[in-house]
């Protein structure tokens, strides 16, 4: 007796709970959906300048396994930007995984002519005020790649000033710096050699956003 | 097993839930006066804990994921937490009286126990495979009682200090949690 | 009426001051030997701290109504002022000092109603906060002097620490610019970055910033710190176990990576003669009101933090992990003291068994 | 409670929810959004607002339907109730508030069990008719809130110097330019934005709290020593031991 | 749809579960209560607002504050917080505190009614009918409730006799001269 | 003497000893005063009950006050005399307050009388214990626990003769043992008849070479060992001899006779051979007499009672440089306040103290957990912690810490840097503690007493229900049947103002019965059921509830004329 009357109110409060949360969410889905499309927007727009690009590029893209390169074992999402149809960029997601205390997740766009149009941290754990200044809330170091490319400066100066390339560490802290620079290098590499194959494997976009 | 153990020191110690997370701080400073309660807390914690870790992967890639309703997964996993903790108080009030004794006060708790919740929620935003989601579990439990534990024994000594009158009770608590929190950083990077 | 006194009626007398004093004179070697290395800098860290954390206390006492002159008799704000200074970079801002000193009295002190009453080592409590809060100033460390290019005199290190550069306008960069042009980070620092940079010990090692056998200058530093806990121990302020139970967690973990692979691992004299660890091992960790009080537990106390240093300096984020373990421990404390009881009289759980007549 | 309410028992809710019974500071509930969101004025506001409105609505709700529920499914179903409602909130913020929802991240679907939600629908709105259970959500939650407030900008302040940043996140793009920037430390006090610094600044919060407290009452025994007796009976929900 | 069926079917099943569970696990009794009222010192005086320590007790099981019970002072306060992990608070009517007393009747007032042998809840008083009563001091806790309904009032409370003398705590961190042989 | 196998005990100390002073002389009569004091509590337990009135004329070893029941001992005359007052009078005590005494004006012939010797052979064992007991012997250890109650019928396996004597400055056993070594080991020999252990032991601490060798001396030809232990406070407290004689602990809770030990001082030997050999009572002692200020230190026969004042003034004393005052050792001893205080059969030393000899302040710092205590606590204590509890009122956990098991020894609060008067911490939650227990058992009683009661109004409610029914069906049935309904169901009706006369009656001697026999009671609660105490739960509910209020107005019309809203009609009931 008690058991039915539990279970038939708990039921029928689920009921009630569960319709009222459906009615919410059907009527917000389309306005979700429109947001996370814009949030990704926003994202890509800090790398990649929206006036390079005309086609839905978060409906364009192949997915690629290279642990050397991107510094993970799972698969990677490569966002294709077009113009007209004719290729305008590719945009990366890679980890570096020698931080000073762990991964730095980053987003880079590449143009076709190798040259980078924009990288992002988009998640790290280096040591507030040291390691962190890679983000580009703290600090606009990581703007300073903006259309440089692997011949310029030269392959063997990708590195930080201390260990004979190019580019400034951060005072106290090298390894961060390091870090993102020889990545930056990885991918740039990559980019060289499979630019051509990237461009015209098929669309294929997995799950994930970067 | 490497990779579960490490899983294992990362949760327990590493990105702890209470000092790092913040999860489960209301039991954390409400049941940390004593060690003997805290110990208690901590058992029953543990194993609803891990227990609902269990359950919520299993609602969420049984029921959640198939049926395309993952904006239901608060309130089904919350459902499953009280329904796990009721009836868990229950049948414990019954066949283990001197069990509940000692935990008996605690379980309503644990149903407001965000830690609980938390687990459950980002293990299914970890993508967590099931062993690794009890591991998870298991591991955010351990975190949990043993900073329950070292709390309580630090407070049972200042709870016999000289502290200054605005900040005994609560305040000088939480600073001494902060303090607590600030060594825990020293497992910062730990097995990056 | 009359005041009831309770016996015993004789005593040792009141000798917390003395105890304190004692602290200090054994920390004198150290303190020499660093500032033979490392310059004056040091020197002015000890010093403001001490004063800073002698106001912090005065201030606090005097807020609470209490008798200021009567309690910082007890000597205990300078031994902390004189470990956090210790702990310093040598040539840290001014504010580094103030506020970690202030920090470390007032909160990890005061609140706590004071002497013997902290559960956690105050000065580390500062050194954290300190590491945490500014680590771009806490983690430049100037190369010993004799392999800077030019050493800061006693005048510069004033103008460096309270001003910000040296009298002739150089900045503390400038200084840091040791032998070849660039950064100075502590060998410890160098260990764990170079080897995580994939290079061999053999090769690390052979920079300058090492010496004989360990980091050069810190190697005598710690032997000098090793001598004045030599004197804590023979007075009697310390007792044996923790200094103990530290160097020999430490020492053992050291041992058993170096033999598996010592390539990747530093030797255990490497760790014994880096970074802090004598100052750690004989003068942090023995501080009496925030470690174990129970002999057995002490050594446990003491095993914990050698190990766990070990572990955070080989493969944590912190090179030399000193005050977060010492911390982590001051936080086990009473846990540890709980179950290393010693056993009172007259609670054996089994019957005596009786010598027969 | 049998009388009807007066004037000043509508103003002792407001003063407990709002200060001598503060969920916050002084029955330490919530304490998890409290210090994990608190890194920013703003960020502190919008959950707490967020945690208000949850309150408020599954204090009435529960209060609604308080007469038919067994004990036996009784916090199911209170969960039931409020974890719609977050549900429902969730969305809304996911929908209205996107990056706000981000950041708060796991914190809006915790607000399901921050315990100050069951911990008033368990020990008032459950015994209470739908108005004072109403007011009294709104007034613990609007002490809630105001602590997130509190703590997120002092937090803020000491952490990266200004105030207010990113309001337009909560408001709207018109209030981008509401940040208020008092300094700007070369090496800011970093840790007030860890988490430390969240457990410190609460604990120094409380501490202020008692100290007014203890500071109004010596004050007050001093003027009026008789007054302190009747002050007494100001306890929560007074208990009639006369079976009735 | 489907979701909101299977949260419904999933709703449903918990349902019955805990139903069953409250049938099937029912319990009576809370020793909780029990605990409580071990520390209560049992005077049954009511001054707590319940009629005798045990209601009070149950009370206590039940969330009412632990500091009502003037005769277990500030010590039994704080065993009751310990009991309950809660924190302790300063009793809720400290005047009402007073050092223990016994009541006495002055025998030759004493009518001999009997109305203060039926209010004494511990059988401390006794006598019989238009005879004398006296208070067995043994068995008196002091409760003061066979004072109101005497009559003539002729019911005193004296003094219990004064414990012996013991060690005072020591002064906390003063300097305390020891008085020297004049 | 032989080498013996020694199993040492946790902590100690090594101190400064100073016995030096005293012992440089044979032991010296003290003459008479012209006043004895003698406190009728002079050993642990009940006070004597004097026996004698003022004015009564007493003559030297007459029972002065005689034991009382359970642990007590008796007292006597040191000396002929005549009873001055029988009163308060201040005592070597801690609390310093006045305590019953018997005062004696002393003849002025009156001198000690030698007793003749009585060879003990003649007498049995029976009469053997019954001197003993007469003679008012209390241990002189210091605890000062009636000798003749350790006397256990069963036999024991040890007999230990406690000669450590491990504290500084006392040196009272030392001279007894040099000097009258062959009595001592009479009387040892007399406590090994009545106990008949299998083995007997005489303890000395190493420092006192003289003692060892006059003691192993008078040994000869007995069965007693003699065996030297290492100088180590406080080798002579009585469960570290036995740990360091016999390699075991006393069990928390029992007593050394429980593992078959027996243990006695000396000075108590030699007190029994002198109550048996020459039938004299406990009337005088040895007492070390000693300190910075004292011309002529040395050990005195003093006859008990006689008053400090009177004790210093034939020693010597540099007044000027008098501090303090001690009777017994530094670190046990208790702080004089009065110098009229006697000396009792427990005073074994009296430190009249120089400039910087004692403390004269404490300076208390906190704690700073040093562990020094730690390592000297004998008791494998943890000093510090007992401290923080009870400074922090923690009792029960000082309890749960085996505060039980401190034996007071100070060793702690000497070592301690923070000069923290601990051993007070643990007098004062040793009393608490007592106290609490007390008034735990008080309340058991009171809740028995009212469960009683509460079944009893219970049971009464039933059966006048009962009755009440089978009156109402006996009343058609017979006259003789109704009547004796109406009878019954009144003398069942207890409770309301609905007096009926027979109703009392009932009520007074069902109390009556109850206040003797709480068992009768519990019998009848237990067997009736819990219901229909509920049931009445209510009616007594209200009943108490408005004499409590009623007992408020009354205190609030006495304290304050202002009345709080109450029932007009109530106030009118009671003026
Ligand atoms: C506690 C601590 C945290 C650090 N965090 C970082 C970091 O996040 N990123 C980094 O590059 N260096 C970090 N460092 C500094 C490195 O260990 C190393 O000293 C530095 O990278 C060397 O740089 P320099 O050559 O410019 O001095 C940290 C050092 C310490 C002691
Ligand atoms: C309360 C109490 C009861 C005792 N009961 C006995 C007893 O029954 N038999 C016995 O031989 N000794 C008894 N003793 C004596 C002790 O065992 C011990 O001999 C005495 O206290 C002297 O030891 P001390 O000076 O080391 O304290 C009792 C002592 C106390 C305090
Ligand atoms: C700390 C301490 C030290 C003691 N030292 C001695 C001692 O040196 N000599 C002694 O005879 N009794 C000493 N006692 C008393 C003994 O424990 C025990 O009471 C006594 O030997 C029993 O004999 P009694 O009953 O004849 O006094 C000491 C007691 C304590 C607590
Ligand atoms: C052996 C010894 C070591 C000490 N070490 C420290 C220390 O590491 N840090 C500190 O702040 N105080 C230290 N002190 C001083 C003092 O104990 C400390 O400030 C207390 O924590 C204050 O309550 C030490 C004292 C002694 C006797
Ligand atoms: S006030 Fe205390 S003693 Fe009196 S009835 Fe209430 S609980 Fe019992
Ligand atoms: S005699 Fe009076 S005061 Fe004593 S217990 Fe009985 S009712 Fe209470
Ligand atoms: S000796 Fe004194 S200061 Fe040291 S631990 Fe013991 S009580 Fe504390
Ligand atoms: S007095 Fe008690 S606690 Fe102190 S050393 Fe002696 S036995 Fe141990
Ligand atoms: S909010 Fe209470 S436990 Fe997290």
């Amino acid at each position: 007796m008690s058991m039915a009357r539990h279970a038939a109110m708990l039921g029928g409060f689920t009921l009630v709970c569960t319709a009222a949360i459906v009615l919410v969410q059907t009527l917000t889905a389309p306005r979700i959906q429109a947001e996370q499309d814009a949030a990704f927007g926003r994202l890509l727009a800090e790398v990649l300048p929206l006036s390079a690009y005309n086609n839905t590029i978060a409906r364009d893209c192949t997915v690629v396994e290279d642990a050397d390169t991107f510094g993970r074992s799972s698969a990677v999402t490569v966002y294709r930007a077009r113009r007209d149809g004719a290729p305008a960029a590719l945009v990366f997601s890679a980890t570096a995984p020698d931080g000073y205390s762990g991964d730095i997740d980053l987003l880079i766009a590449i143009y076709p002519d190798q040259r980078i149009a924009g990288v992002r941290v988009t998640a790290h754990k280096e040591t507030p005020g040291l390691g962190d200044k890679i983000e580009r809330r703290k600090d606009d170091w990581i703007d300073q790649f903006r259309g440089l490319s692997l011949s310029q400066p030269a392959e063997e100066k990708w590195t930080v000033r201390k260990d004979g390339g190019e580019f400034d560490g951060f005072t106290g802290a090298t390894i961060t710096p390091r870090a993102v620079i020889h990545a930056l290098r990885r991918v740039q590499q990559y980019h060289l050699a499979q630019r051509d194959a990237l461009y015209a494997a098929g669309n294929h976009c997995a799950e994930a956003t970067p | 097993m490497t990779d579960l153990l490490l899983l294992f020191v990362a949760t327990a110690l590493v990105n702890n839930v209470v000092l790092v997370k913040f999860l489960g701080l209301c039991p954390f400073m409400g049941v940390s006066n004593q060690q003997d309660t805290a110990l208690s807390m901590a058992a029953a914690t543990s194993f609803v804990l891990t227990l609902a870790s269990g359950l919520s992967y299993l609602v969420n890639s049984w029921i959640l994921i198939p049926l395309e309703i993952g904006y239901l997964r608060t309130l089904s996993f919350i459902l499953v937490i009280a329904v796990v903790v009721q009836f868990t108080e229950m049948m414990m009030a019954k066949t283990s009286p001197l069990l509940h004794r000692l935990l008996g006060i605690y379980l309503p708790l644990i149903t407001t126990n965000c830690a609980v919740l938390g687990v459950a929620l980002l293990n299914t935003q970890a993508a967590h495979s099931f062993v690794e989601s009890l591991v998870f579990g298991f591991a955010a439990a351990v975190g949990f009682s043993l900073v329950l534990f070292l709390f309580a024994g630090i407070r049972e000594r200042i709870n016999v200090a000289d502290v200054p009158a605005p900040f005994r009770g609560a305040a000088i608590g939480l600073i001494t949690a902060g303090l607590m929190s600030l060594a825990f950083m020293g497992f910062a990077g730990l097995f990056k | 009426m009359t005041l009831a006194i309770s016996s015993p009626h004789r005593t040792r007398g009141e000798r917390v001051g003395s105890v304190m004093r004692m602290v200090l004179y054994g920390t004198v070697p150290g303190m020499a030997a660093l500032m033979a290395f490392f310059g004056w800098g040091t020197m002015i860290q000890v010093w403001s701290c001490i004063w800073f954390c002698l106001a912090g206390e005065a201030l606090v006492l005097a807020l609470r109504g209490r008798d200021p002159l009567r309690e910082l008799q007890d000597w205990s704000a300078v031994v902390t002022g004189v470990l956090l200074g210790l702990c310093l970079p040598p040539y840290a801002p001014w504010w580094i000092a103030v506020s970690g000193s202030l920090f470390a009295i007032i909160v990890g002190k005061q609140l706590y109603g004071g002497l013997g009453m902290n559960p956690f080592n105050p000065a580390m409590v500062g050194y954290v906060f300190l590491l945490i809060s500014f680590p771009v100033s806490m983690t430049a460390w100037t190369p010993p002097m004799t392999l800077a290019a030019n050493p800061p005199g006693l005048f510069d290190s004033f103008f460096l620490i309270f001003a910000g550069e040296t009298w002739d306008g150089r900045s503390l960069q400038a200084l840091r610019a040791g032998l070849d042009g660039f950064t100075m980070a502590t060998p410890l620092d160098h260990l764990r970055t170079d080897i995580a940079n994939g290079q061999m010990i053999s090769e690390v090692l052979s920079q300058p910033v090492f010496g004989a056998f360990a980091g050069y200058g810190w190697e005598w530093v710690n032997l000098a710190f090793l001598l004045g806990g030599g004197l804590l121990l023979q007075q009697k302020i310390i007792s044996w176990q923790i200094p103990t139970g530290v160097l020999g967690g430490l020492a053992g973990s050291a041992v058993i990576f170096y033999v598996w692979n010592p390539d990747a691992f530093a030797s255990p004299v490497f760790h014994l003669f880096s970074g802090g660890t004598m100052l750690a091992a004989f003068f942090i960790a023995t501080d009496p009101v925030s470690a174990c009080t129970t002999p057995r537990g002490r050594l446990w106390y003491g095993l914990g933090i050698g190990v766990l240093v070990y572990l955070i300096r080989t493969f944590g984020g912190y090179p030399d992990a000193f005050a977060f373990a010492i911390l982590l421990f001051n936080l086990a404390a009473p846990s540890i003291d709980r179950y290393t009881r010693p056993r009172a009289y007259g609670t054996l759980t089994e019957r005596p068994q009786e010598p027969a007549p | 409670m049998t009388h009807a309410p007066t004037e000043s028992w509508w103003s002792e809710r407001w003063r407990t929810g709002l200060w001598t019974g503060n969920p916050a500071l002084v029955q330490l509930l919530g304490l998890c959004p409290l210090l994990a969101i608190s890194n920013s004025a703003i960020n502190g506001l919008g959950l707490g607002l967020a945690t208000l409105l949850v309150l408020t609505a599954s204090n009435t709700l529960v209060s609604l339907v308080r007469q038919w529920i067994p004990t036996a499914i009784r916090i199911p179903v209170y969960v039931l109730l409020i974890g719609s409602l977050v549900t429902c909130i969730e969305l809304l913020m996911h929908a209205y508030t996107f990056t706000l929802y981000q950041t708060l991240g796991i914190f809006i679907p915790l607000i399901v069990t921050n315990c100050v939600i069951i911990g008033r629908a368990e020990s008032f709105a459950a015994r209470q008719p739908v108005l004072p259970a109403l007011v009294d959500g709104l007034a613990h939650g609007a002490g809630f809130a105001a602590v997130l407030f509190v703590l997120g900008s002092v937090r803020e302040l000491l952490g990266s110097g200004h105030w207010l940043h990113g309001a337009e996140q909560l408001f709207g793009p018109a209030a981008a330019n509401w940040s208020v920037s008092v300094a700007n430390p070369e090496q800011p006090l970093l840790l007030a934005l860890l988490p430390p610094g969240a457990f410190l600044a609460l604990g120094g919060l409380i501490a202020a709290k008692n100290a007014i407290d203890q500071r109004r009452q010596t004050r007050h025994a001093a003027a009026a020593p008789a007054a302190l007796a009747t002050q007494e009976q100001a306890s929560d929900t007074p208990i009639d031991p006369r079976p009735t | 749809m489907s979701g909101l069926l299977a949260l419904v079917i999933l709703g449903t099943v918990f349902g019955a579960v805990l139903g069953y569970a409250a049938v099937r696990y029912r319990v009576e009794g809370n020793p909780l209560v029990e605990q409580i009222n071990a520390i209560l010192p049992q005077t049954q005086c009511a001054q707590c607002g319940y009629p005798g320590c045990k209601p009070y007790a149950e009370a206590i099981a039940n969330g009412d504050a632990i500091n009502k019970c003037p005769p277990g002072g500030d010590a039994g306060v704080k065993a009751l917080a310990q009991l309950l992990g809660k924190d302790v608070v300063p009793l809720a009517d400290a005047s009402a505190v007073k050092p223990k007393r016994l009541a006495f009747i002055r025998e030759d007032e004493c009518i001999g009614c009997t109305k203060c042998i039926q209010a004494c809840p511990v059988d401390a008083i006794v006598g019989a009918p238009k005879l004398m009563h006296t208070v067995i001091a043994a068995e008196c806790t002091g409760c003061e409730l066979c004072l109101p309904p005497c009559p003539v009032d002729c019911i005193d409370l004296i003094p219990a006799p004064a414990p012996a003398w013991q060690w005072p705590k020591p002064a906390d961190a003063v300097r305390i001269p020891i008085r020297l042989v004049q | 003497m032989m080498a013996r196998q020694l199993f040492g005990f946790p902590g100690g100390l090594v101190l400064d000893d100073r016995k030096d002073r005293a012992l440089h002389a044979p032991i010296a009569p003290v003459p008479l005063p012209p006043l004895l004091v003698l406190p009728l509590k002079q050993h642990l337990g009940a006070p004597a009950v004097p026996v004698v009135q003022e004015g009564q004329r007493v003559h030297f070893g007459q029972l002065l006050a005689r034991a009382a029941d359970g642990i007590s001992a008796s007292v006597h005359a040191p000396a002929d005399g005549e009873i001055s007052f029988i009163g308060l009078h201040p005592v070597p005590d801690d609390s310093g307050l006045a305590q019953p005494c018997i005062g004696l004006c002393t003849d002025e012939t009156s001198a000690y009388e030698e007793e003749e010797f009585v060879d003990d052979i003649s007498l049995t064992d029976a009469d053997l214990r019954e001197r003993i007991a007469q003679a008012g012997i209390v241990g002189l250890g210091g605890a000062g626990f009636p000798s003749a109650q350790k006397l256990t019928d069963t036999p024991v396996k040890w007999l230990i003769i406690n000669g450590a004597e491990c504290e500084p400055y006392i040196s009272c056993d030392e001279a007894l043992m040099r000097e009258r070594a062959s009595a001592i080991i009479e009387g040892a020999q007399i406590l090994a008849r009545l106990l008949r252990p299998q083995q007997v032991l005489f303890a000395i601490e190493d420092n006192k070479p003289e003692a060892i060798k006059a003691i192993a001396d008078a040994c000869d030809e007995t069965a007693i060992e003699v065996v030297v232990i290492p100088t180590k406070y406080p080798s002579g407290a009585q469960k570290q001899l036995i740990q360091n004689l016999l390699g075991f602990e006393i069990p928390r809770g029992k007593h050394s006779v429980d593992l078959g030990v027996v243990m006695y001082n000396v000075g108590t030997c030699h007190a029994i051979a002198r109550a048996i050999a020459h039938s004299e009572p406990l009337v005088r002692r040895i007492v070390t007499i000693t300190g910075d200020a004292v011309e002529r230190p040395g050990n005195y026969e003093v006859a008990i009672g006689t008053p400090i004042e009177f004790l210093l003034q034939h020693v010597g004393v540099k007044t000027t440089q008098l501090r303090r005052l001690i009777m017994g050792g530094p670190i046990m001893g208790i702080a004089l306040s009065d110098h009229t205080a006697p000396i009792s059969k427990l005073s074994n030393c009296l430190i009249a103290a120089g400039p910087g000899e004692l403390d004269e302040s404490l300076n208390p710092r906190p704690c700073i957990r040093c562990g020094d205590c730690v390592e000297v606590c004998p008791a494998s204590l943890l000093p510090q912690e007992l401290h923080w509890h009870i400074r922090a009122e923690q009792y029960a956990r000082a309890e749960a810490l085996d505060l039980r098991a401190c034996i007071e020894c100070g060793a702690c609060a000497y070592v301690c840097p923070s000069q923290i008067p601990l051993v007070q911490y643990y007098r004062h939650g040793k009393a608490v503690l007592a106290e609490q227990a007390a008034a735990r058992a008080a309340a058991d009683h009171a809740k028995a007493r009212f469960d009683a009661r509460e079944a009893r109004l219970a049971q009464a409610r039933t059966r006048r229900q009962q009755r009440k029914t089978a009156q109402a069906a006996a009343m058609g049935a017979s006259p003789i049947g109704a009547v004796d309904a109406t009878v019954a169901s009144a003398l069942a009706s207890n409770t309301g103002a609905a007096t009926t006369p027979s109703e009392p009656i009932t009520t007074a001697s069902e109390t009556d019965a109850n206040a003797n026999n709480i068992s009768t009671n519990n019998r009848i609660n237990n067997s009736s059921t819990d219901k229909p105490v509920i049931a009445q739960h209510n009616d007594r509910l209200a009943d108490v509830l408005a004499a409590a209020r009623r007992a408020k107005e009354k205190k609030q019309q006495t304290a304050s004329p202002t009345v709080t809203g109450t029932d007009p009609s109530d106030e009118n009931a009671k003026p």
